[in-house]
């Protein structure tokens, strides 16, 4: 019953991190994204030219689909942008409803609308992210893919500090609000 | 033909051109400024021009050479046309797909990020298979405001106008991980030419 | 390279005018770091746009063989109309004053150069708009109209809509050269 | 005799002329002075709504030339007023762009071909 969207720079820096109010452990999504970055670094790459390779053309969409086989408990999609932008989405494993196309075109969505966010002058790309507007439509976005559950859809924000000897997200201090 | 261009097409034309003014400041000091460059005969030009080895060190005007006299400008020029060129990127190449080497991403800028900026593609994108790409427009189109073929009294002041657009290669360059450097010159009357040299590290 | 048969990326007006509000956000954060004092940056989009408008007012007339205007009314049209074609898309003209020599032109819920913006908190003071104040100046100068305008609303800081109030100064009369009455 | 000499007195004519029309209409003037002639030539005059101020002499022959005028002030605009390397005002025109334009535009009109 899970739900986290992670933003992150070309240089794998956290750029917003957003998670579903009644997770109890944030730490282990931030874990999760960390090592998906890997699996996205790894599935972005340029194809080595192997003659004959199924579906050259699918294999070099930005959406990268899910990023490991299921498991029991949350199901982890990526997607990766020409500018090396990534975005990854964890759902819960046992929301059967939500189709490939679905995830497909929410990450469509919030790329456009990061697309729009960086034509802010005043905003350095490649810096966390703070904009009001953004961060409200990411957590639309949470609120949408229904954890129908929530009784009291308010979120936490997270505010994280980026170091720059480790542009990692074990960099990262949590300040949990509600 | 240059002037069919209308609206905001037109508005934005006089803005990038204006923008050089605008961090200029006063036009008439200006033009003393990049009067110093030397004026070469059309003749002259032309040779230089034919001969074009585009790595040639003698084409008349460089950034360098008009660097020297706006030492602050061209650099804030460049930065303002990185900003733009970095974030234009990223909504051009959202329906693109994966980009599969350098030269794929070259070729995107020479065709759909010119394209969209000056209505019409680079004339020709050359490459010595190094990390040297030379880009060349025939009809560069902020030259094209004010000259034409056999018209060239403005040549001397073109050197003005290349910054901005270095600036965007650059920045749309580097959005798609390529990190390079971006010069130009200006070849004939409204024949522009950029050398993208990539830092291998 | 083939880029034909390719269909366009968008409308090529907005297209263009998202450029115009990227290359204008670039400037102002450039321009800011030049002078760091908003005030000044304030002087200086107001010169920028001055200088705009006086060069595309003429491009405006002579391509749309606009006639000279005949009151203040149907220069406020104008104005709207010249914003259509430019930017793509118009403002409301209305709050006129009873005298008629005062006006509003009016974008609710946005701003015709920077609907992207965010502006931080330290430049509540930058007027990002100041540049079509000094376009609709310039341009209006030229067809001998003196005005000042103001920035009644700003909706990049909170407020419902973005304003300018135009006011009818003088008419202008041509200036005679030198030793002539 | 001088060219800002010829300038003024063309100045001095047209002003003078212009007020003088404006005065004896009973009526507001849409277009105003658009054009003279003697028995030998004819001035004509247009004025853009930006006050810039175009004049052309030609033979009798050439009743109206304001559109060709008005067709002057489109290459004005693209040729001189885009050019930021230009003031936008108040300075002689030496764009040789504007020009060879000029020229072309002249030499295809039907009334310049009627001349010879």
């Amino acid at each position: 019953m899970a739900l986290c969207i992670g933003v992150m720079g070309a240089e794998n820096q956290p750029l917003l991190i957003k998670i579903s109010p009644n997770i109890q452990d944030p730490i282990k999504f931030h874990f999760m994204l960390h090592s998906a970055l890997d699996v996205v670094e790894e599935k972005s790459q340029p194809l080595p030219k192997t003659p004959g390779s199924i579906s050259g053309a699918d294999l070099r969409e930005l959406y990268l689909g899910l990023l490991y086989p299921s498991s029991d408990e949350v199901r982890v999609y990526g997607y990766c942008a020409n500018t090396r932008m990534k975005m990854i989405l964890i759902v819960e494993a046992s929301n059967t409803t939500l189709r490939d196309n679905e995830i497909r075109t929410m990450f469509r969505r919030l790329h456009v609308a990061y697309s729009n966010m960086i034509m802010n002058p005043f905003y350095d790309v490649g810096q966390p992210i703070s904009s009001k507007s953004f961060h409200d439509f990411v957590d639309s976005m949470i609120a949408a893919f229904g954890v129908g559950k929530l009784v009291n859809p308010t979120l936490y924000s997270v505010e994280m500090e980026y170091f720059e000897d480790v542009p990692t997200l074990t960099g990262i201090r949590l300040l949990l609000r509600s | 033909m240059a002037d069919a261009i209308s609206g905001p097409s037109y508005l934005y034309n006089l803005l990038a051109n204006e923008l050089s003014v605008a961090l200029y400041g006063d036009l008439d000091k200006t033009s003393e400024n990049m009067g110093a460059l030397t004026m070469m005969t059309i003749k002259d030009r032309k040779a230089a021009a034919a001969a074009a080895g585009p790595s040639s060190s003698e084409a008349p005007v460089d950034t360098s050479a008009s660097a020297r006299d706006s030492d602050t400008v061209f650099p804030k020029l460049e930065s303002i046309g990185y900003q733009v060129g970095q974030r234009l990127i990223e909504r051009l190449t959202k329906e693109h797909a994966r980009f599969k080497d350098e030269l794929d991403r070259m070729k995107f800028v020479c065709t759909d990020l010119w394209k969209y900026l000056y209505d019409k593609q680079i004339d020709t994108l050359r490459t010595n298979n190094q990390g040297t790409y030379v880009f060349t427009d025939n009809l560069f189109r902020p030259l094209a405001f004010f000259s034409a073929e056999g018209v060239d009294q403005y040549y001397p002041q073109s050197g003005r106008f290349i910054a901005f657009p270095c600036g965007i290669i650059r920045g749309a360059l580097s959005a798609l991980g390529i990190r390079c450097t971006v010069s130009a010159k200006v070849l004939s009357v409204t024949c522009c030419v950029f050398e993208v040299v990539v830092e291998r590290t | 390279m083939s880029a034909k048969g390719k269909a366009p990326l968008l409308d090529n007006n907005k297209v263009n005018a998202d450029l115009i509000k990227l290359t204008y956000g670039a400037l102002v954060a450039q321009i800011l770091k030049d002078y760091e004092k908003p005030e000044d940056v304030n002087k200086q989009l107001e010169k920028l746009g001055y200088n705009i408008g006086v060069r595309l007012v003429e491009d405006f007339i002579a391509h749309h063989n606009i006639p000279r205007c005949l009151d203040f009314r149907q220069t406020a049209e104008r104005v709207q109309q010249a914003f259509r074609f430019y930017l793509g898309f118009q403002p409301a003209v209305g709050n006129w004053a009873p005298t008629g020599n005062e006006f509003s032109l009016i974008w609710d819920n946005t701003n015709p150069i920077g609907d992207f913006v965010e502006f931080p908190d330290n430049l509540r003071t930058l007027q990002y708009s100041r540049v079509l104040c000094g376009a609709i100046r310039g341009g209006l100068e030229m067809v001998q109209i003196d005005v000042a305008i103001t920035i009644a609303k700003e909706f990049l800081l909170g407020d419902q809509a973005t304003e300018l109030r135009i006011r009818f100064n003088k008419r202008l009369e041509d200036a005679l050269p030198i030793g002539e009455d | 005799m001088a060219t800002d000499e010829e300038f003024k007195l063309m100045y001095g004519l047209i002003a003078s002329i212009k007020s003088f029309v404006a005065r004896l209409s009973p009526m507001e003037l849409k277009e105003g002075f658009q054009s003279f002639g003697t028995d030998k030539y004819r001035l004509h005059f247009y004025e853009s709504p930006t006050s810039i101020k175009f004049l052309m002499t030609s033979d009798l022959a050439a009743v109206s030339l304001k559109d060709l005028l008005m067709q002057i002030y489109l290459i004005y605009t693209e040729t001189v007023c885009r050019n930021v390397l230009v003031p936008a005002r108040g300075r002689m025109i030496d764009s040789q762009m504007f020009i060879t334009r000029l020229e072309t535009l002249v030499q295809q009109s039907p009334h310049f071909a009627s001349k010879s």
